[in-house]
């Protein structure tokens, strides 16, 4: 680890430079607001890294590129948003189908079509129920500070070369233009074993390998699928991430992720020192979700309130999670319209006095 | 007998026209225009002769000249 | 003490640059701080501005709803803060361009100042109001010491303007001396 | 005394929202004359592509599609087909066209779709603060090739014309610049040819202007101009390099 | 209506001939299996009906000719499968956001990555949770014959038309491959109302007219996602379309679509004769989805069984339709595995087992 | 008695799935024998395309990337800017290269990667059951043009080879056919001058084969081959129309 | 009555035109039917195959799990389906170029016919042994009346090859002629 | 001196080769391999010249030439 000296940076920078300090050599990309600071990040950085920076002629040859570039076991990133994200789905299915592991950041924007491109959570549906064709899964994960924009971009890396899976930063413009201290610091192990038996490296004494998705005998494909979906059953079971605010004797429990999770903080905060018995549940990986955690606070705490900067997408995943007898509230903002602090202590402010109506009755 | 006339909100100040006339009718000026900018006077009006080569670089549409 | 301010002007009034400069001067403080300014195309059409955030606990929300504070450059900007302002709170109005008169809160400070004028008075050039708003703000709200500011320029500043330190100093300076009367 | 220079009528009063001194001003008013020209305004359907002239529809007095980023050749494609006596065109800058576009419009360009791609070549993407396009010159530091464009990692500045001009396709493939008077009373005449093409149903016509992006190359309006004639055009020569006469038409 | 003959007809074909016989004048595609019969037929029957086929250059070009096309006003369609589609993710997401309307039609193969050509039902997450960026649904039909491939394919271009909405129909190799005799007709109305309001057709004699999905002044984006979602829920109250088979006095529901639902309507005939309380809810719009008349049933029936072709996917919308108290079991064969009747009457009958072995005790 | 004809060793035993007659073989063959000339097959890596030459592995005893339709030049872009000491090529169709593959190629060869790509042209989609291709002769038809390709819808057959050599990245740029012996020979060198240039790092290598389909062409194995003389050729001439030479090379 | 069959062979063996031929037949009868073809890559490598349903009441399933009989033209045909059979079920073998020892099922009804003899014989022409396969599985199985796949001949060929029809009807009744006795 | 062998499970019956054969030495047999094909045969093997024109022809590698 390098010293804990603080560094103010901008958030989509901390991810660059947590990527290089991961041991990320190469960068595929093309240019999209409000991610633009990462690939100038890298081509500012790369060469004297000893890695290679190339700007693509879009977001389909950057995904492709990352394709042939995973292949060989480097460690590779790309990085994008809204449009962009949406023109990678079928390369992010052939990477499903490929497994090959890599690391692409959406700083999302808002849609549908061109949208703007303030902050929003509209592409959680995309990022976690899959865009592409096929049953799949990208792990994704949702930092909501500078620091973690950085602690999780190492993770992502890991974590992609753990399961030989595409791994998600899913992050809006808030994050990705927030400037905040930031303690920078490098993992011990900055690239994948290169021993790896799948590794395409020219076929030199050995046997010839290869990455494919395509099955055709009887039953062959059935098999891969199978294989896919235990491979992310282990991935629900080992690595949920998730964070926890006062939860404890929360009567009222919020759910939100990224931006609208510290936000939600913020206002949690307020609320509790009005008296009020609110906490937060914040999952910090979106796939896999924090079912087995929300079954367990759902047994305890019945009242929830989902917030998302989106018309309602994770509150389904909630339901999903939650027992039966659970309340599930929502409050969303699509469109790249921010909900205030103020916003969120109105709102949850609302949710506690329907409860306390109730207990009164 | 010709001239030009700058409508000065559409101005930016770029100062392109100023390089293209002939006859150094146009200047940068002192006022600034709601929009921020130092937009473009006419400090010889007299002189113009009609040739438009100002309009023809103006970026904004901002002149227009009359002959 | 949680404190947030939110800097509004054209492109080009140095704007971002006092939004990172109060920034560094928090971590000058070890106090915690985010910085967040408007980006993409929101920047063309020649408007800017940020919000910055002091704390000494961690920061929740980087996003300031209602301000407690306002730096305004310019017109348009006053016209789109001044309403979402916390009432009590501080607006340094940059006189030069915009007239107090545009004002429609009255339930707020409103500090207006001839940034300009103070500028070359008290830096000996006019391009500096934007450091002399600064110095006004950080005295009249205490966020930070003058002195924290200054020491930050280094970091702030890009190195090639690092002659500039001392010009710098003496704007903050007179934007400071001006509210301290 | 007349009015010897004025506004298109094809133009509304909006002032751009164009940096000071873009040249991509100049080459709205060219298009918006050359439809005044054919008095086209009121069959004519735009296109506008993303970049920083994506508010196309602020400024041209006709009905407008927003197409995706570099898929403006293909949208129009489809509008033209079905409407097929209506004047269709599209405004692209060299992301949008020569990046991620490129294959929209060589293949609009290669079935000689009767509409006019007006390609505003300013090396550089504007829109997004400055990065790296396919036409950025070498050595043309960008915020994506901070220590300049290096033909070994990056190639060659990309020649949209001369690869269009290799086609059989086009019925005008041409550039032109707009950095002197006289350059641009050249370009008003090349495009209203291309509007000419269409109007006569000759197929695809395509228009390159070299342009200015002051703000992503740091430079004044005045230098910006200057660069025009010492760098790009150099590297882009201006030239008709393929035009149909009326014997080629069916 | 045209007579009452019947015609020996492959899946795909029926589609194209029911676009023509609706007023499609249109169609923009790029070849892929298994559904190359639409485009072949439209290239040879288009020209006759006065209209127009163009093969693209890719799907990409596809569904932007088809956005081109479609803001005339002109009824226009495309169609793909699998990685074809997903290419069309920002696409669709661009349709949503300037809301014009058109057909897509998705004759979906395995994924994920290229995956093979056999019957398959994974791309229902990318159909109804939206594969592009941004809060946004098309609306998807989910056939399970010809007939019913010609009959929704009419209905597809009328839906479109009212709501300015991306219809998207869904199939899978067997429906596309199938022959079998179906009976054509055409509709009273085929095509658009000329004088709507949006259309882009040159400024003549009124205002210039602007398709678009940017919005930047604040708020808007916001509120025209709630735009959106208004409409959403109006086509969620109006135009649910499902088919019951046996629901009344089922002790078991059977949940399943298209092809599954065709071959699942097999054993539960069997399944019936042997006695056993089973009935099928078969969703033909999967969005909007029978959600209000699942709860219905889930009030009587308590115990449903899902039965899809791929891992786990609509299963979740039929967890978030019923009441708490139901158990809902899956059965999926992913990657091109066809179940056999043989196989749903195995899996079903292990479910009625359990129902009655519960029952006993 | 010395054998003077076997399988190259850069190829498997696997008989290949190519119907009766179709060139696929003859183009998969001549590769491997390039591998073989410079010994290149432990360091070499293909890149699959998706067509009737998807199974590439299952002849090459290479390691092998399958990549999605289109994007075997990016693919190979990726691998080889990792691994600059191997040798990458691409073997694409003409549906994959010229119609949905056409910005990658063109970028690639724009960027001049030090990459080879194999374009097997014959006019047609063959895997997918003989749809038009952009390559697709004037009044040819298929499946998808069954009134025969009209140049005023559809354009004219594209010339890949022509575009690429207009540009500046391209080390080889060349058209071949292996309809005779003779061809088959020319093909060898011109093939294997490709691969030389990668493995002297002047960059991107291009050769266009041309070939047949019978089955989609619905031909004798014998009428398809004659085809390729009569009328392929006319329309695409073969020539080497841009070879560097090593004073070329930085 | 509910019927269902695999046909399957070479490419070029007249596979999909039988089981066209077959729906037709159905179709004359006023009988519901489904035809699911083999298609795209499968195609590659030489192999075609088809499920045809016959029924009076509406079709469920178009796919054929266990199917009740079989029409096979080669070896890998064959070995792929026989295991599948239902127990009882009928197989029309072209022992032409499969040797009915390939057979591994004693539960089923194994008609081994020298196709290409009988075609030759029958229909002075050896390239219609699928049409004599068809006119004994439709023989043998009752499914339709073999004067049914005549009268659909018309509406199964390409009418180019309409003169073909007087020769093909002779293949259909010697296949059915062979397994009648 | 020369010979050519023919891998008969690789033949496809194309005939390629039995058009480059200057010789004519090979043609189309009547049998039919595993893959329903009717290979080619070499009717004429003592007038092999070891050319090759035959196997550069063929497109599924089923000729190797002795000389
Ligand atoms: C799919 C997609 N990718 C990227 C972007 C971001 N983007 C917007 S404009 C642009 C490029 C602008 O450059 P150019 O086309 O040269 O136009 P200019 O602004 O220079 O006139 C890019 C990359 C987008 N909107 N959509
Ligand atoms: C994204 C996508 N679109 C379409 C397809 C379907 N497809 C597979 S191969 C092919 C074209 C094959 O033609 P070509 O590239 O000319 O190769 P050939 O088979 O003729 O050698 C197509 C369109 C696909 N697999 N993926
Ligand atoms: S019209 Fe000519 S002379 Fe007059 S101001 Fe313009 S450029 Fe100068
Ligand atoms: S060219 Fe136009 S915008 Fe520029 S200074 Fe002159 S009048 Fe103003
Ligand atoms: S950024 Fe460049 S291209 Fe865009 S408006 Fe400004 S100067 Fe013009
Ligand atoms: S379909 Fe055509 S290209 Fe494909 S293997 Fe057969 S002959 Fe060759
Ligand atoms: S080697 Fe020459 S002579 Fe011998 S069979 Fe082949 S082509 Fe004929
Ligand atoms: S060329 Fe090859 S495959 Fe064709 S007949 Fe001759 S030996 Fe057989
Ligand atoms: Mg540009
Ligand atoms: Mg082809």
């Amino acid at each position: 680890m390098s010293s804990p000296k603080k560094v103010f940076t901008k958030g989509n920078e901390a991810i660059a430079m947590a990527a290089i300090n991961a041991g990320c050599r190469y960068y595929f990309g093309y240019p999209i607001t409000p991610q633009n600071e990462i690939p100038e990040y890298m081509a500012a950085h790369l060469p004297a890294a000893g890695g290679e920076f190339l700007q693509a002629e879009s977001e389909i040859a950057s995904i492709n590129m990352l394709i042939g570039a995973a292949a060989t076991g480097a460690r590779v990133m790309t990085s994008s948003s809204g449009p962009g994200i949406s023109l990678m789905q079928e390369g992010f299915s052939y990477f499903a189908g490929n497994e090959l592991p890599a690391v692409v950041v959406n700083m999302s924007r808002q849609g549908p079509g061109l949208g703007g491109i303030n902050a929003t959570q509209g592409d959680y549906f995309q990022s976690v129920k899959g865009g592409g064709h096929g049953d799949y899964k990208l792990i994704v994960l949702a930092p909501h500070t500078g620091q973690e924009l950085y602690d999780l971009t190492i993770r992502a890396f890991e974590i992609a070369e753990k399961y030989r899976i595409l791994t998600l930063i899913l992050g809006d413009a808030i994050l990705g233009q927030i400037k905040e201290p930031i303690v920078p610091w490098v993992p011990e192990k900055t690239a994948g074993d290169p021993d790896r038996d799948w590794l395409i490296t020219g076929a030199q004494g050995r046997k010839p390998r290869l990455i494919k998705s395509l099955y055709l005998a009887d039953g062959e494909m059935e098999k891969h699928n199978w294989h896919l979906q235990e491979k992310y059953a282990r991935i629900e079971r080992d690595d949920v991430m998730f964070e926890e605010v006062d939860t404890d004797d929360a009567e009222l429990i919020i759910v939100a992720f990224g931006s609208v999770a510290r936000i939600g903080k913020s206002a949690i905060a307020r609320l509790r020192e009005a008296g009020k018995k609110v906490g937060l549940l914040r999952p910090i990986t979106l796939f896999p979700f924090p079912r087995k955690r929300l079954r367990e606070l759902g047994s305890r705490s019945k009242k929830f309130l989902v917030a998302e900067m989106n018309t309602g997408q994770m509150v389904e995943d909630v339901k999903l999670s939650l027992p039966g007898d659970c309340q599930v509230e929502f409050y969303g903002r699509p469109g790249g319209s921010v909900p205030t602090p103020e916003d969120l202590f109105a709102v949850i402010s609302a949710s506690c006095e329907k409860i306390q109506a109730k207990e009164i009755v | 007998m010709a001239r030009v006339e700058i409508e000065i909100e559409r101005c930016k100040g770029c100062a392109l026209c100023v390089d293209a006339c002939p006859e150094q009718v146009l200047a940068p000026g002192n006022e600034i225009n709601l929009g921020g900018y130092q937009y473009v006077v006419a400090v010889n009006p007299d002189d113009c002769i009609g040739c438009c080569r100002c309009a023809e670089m103006c970026p904004d549409v901002a002149l227009a000249v009359w002959r | 003490m949680y404190n947030d301010v939110i800097m509004a002007g054209f492109g080009g009034q140095g704007i971002m640059l006092i939004g990172n400069l109060l920034a560094y001067a928090a971590i000058e403080e070890d106090k915690n701080v985010t910085f967040l300014p408007s980006y993409g195309v929101e920047m063309r059409g020649g408007t800017a501005n940020c919000a910055v955030v002091i704390d000494e606990k961690p920061i929740g929300s980087p996003i300031v709803g209602r301000p407690l504070s306002l730096i305004i450059m310019n017109r348009p900007s006053l016209i789109k803060f001044e309403p979402r302002m916390k009432p009590g709170g501080v607006v340094i109005l940059n006189k030069t361009l915009v007239s107090p008169d545009v004002s429609e809160r009255d339930d707020i400070d409103l500090v207006a100042l001839d940034l300009n004028a103070i500028s070359a008075a008290g830096a000996g050039n006019v391009r500096l109001a934007n450091m002399v708003a600064l110095g006004a703000y950080v005295e009249k709200s205490g966020v930070v010491a003058v002195d924290s500011v200054v020491a930050a320029l280094k970091h702030a500043l890009n190195p090639r303007y690092h002659k500039m330190i001392p010009a710098n100093r003496k704007a903050l300076e007179a934007g400071a001396a001006a509210v301290k009367g | 005394m007349k009015q010897v220079f004025k506004r298109p009528e094809s133009m509304t009063a909006k002032p751009f929202h164009f940096c000071p001194g873009c040249h991509h001003g100049i080459v709205h008013r060219l298009v918006a004359e050359a439809l005044d020209y054919f008095s086209l305004r009121e069959k004519t359907i735009g296109i506008a592509s993303v970049g920083c002239s994506v508010f196309l529809y602020d400024y041209f007095a006709v009905d407008v599609i927003e197409a995706p980023h570099g898929r403006a050749a293909a949208v129009a494609t489809g509008t033209k087909r079905v409407l097929d006596d209506r004047i269709v065109f599209t405004y692209q800058g060299d992301g949008d066209l020569a990046a991620i576009g490129t294959s929209e419009v060589i293949h609009a360009a290669n079935r000689g779709d009767n509409i006019t791609v007006i390609f505003v070549n300013n090396s550089i993407y504007g829109m997004t603060g400055g990065q790296m396009a396919p036409t950025t010159l070498l050595g043309q530091r960008s915020t994506t090739s901070p220590y300049g464009r290096d033909r070994n990692r990056d190639g060659y500045p990309i020649k949209m014309t001369e690869m269009l001009a290799a086609l059989e396709g086009p019925s005008l493939v041409s550039r032109v610049a707009v950095n002197t008077p006289g350059n641009v009373k050249r370009a008003r005449k090349v495009i209203r040819q291309a509007f000419q093409m269409q109007v006569e149903g000759q197929g695809f016509s395509f228009v390159e202007v070299l342009s200015t992006c002051p703000t992503n190359w740091g430079m004044t309006p005045q230098a910006a101009n200057n660069r025009i004639a010492e760098e790009m055009i150099p590297c882009f020569p201006l030239a008709t390099l393929k035009q149909k006469d009326g014997n080629d038409v069916l």
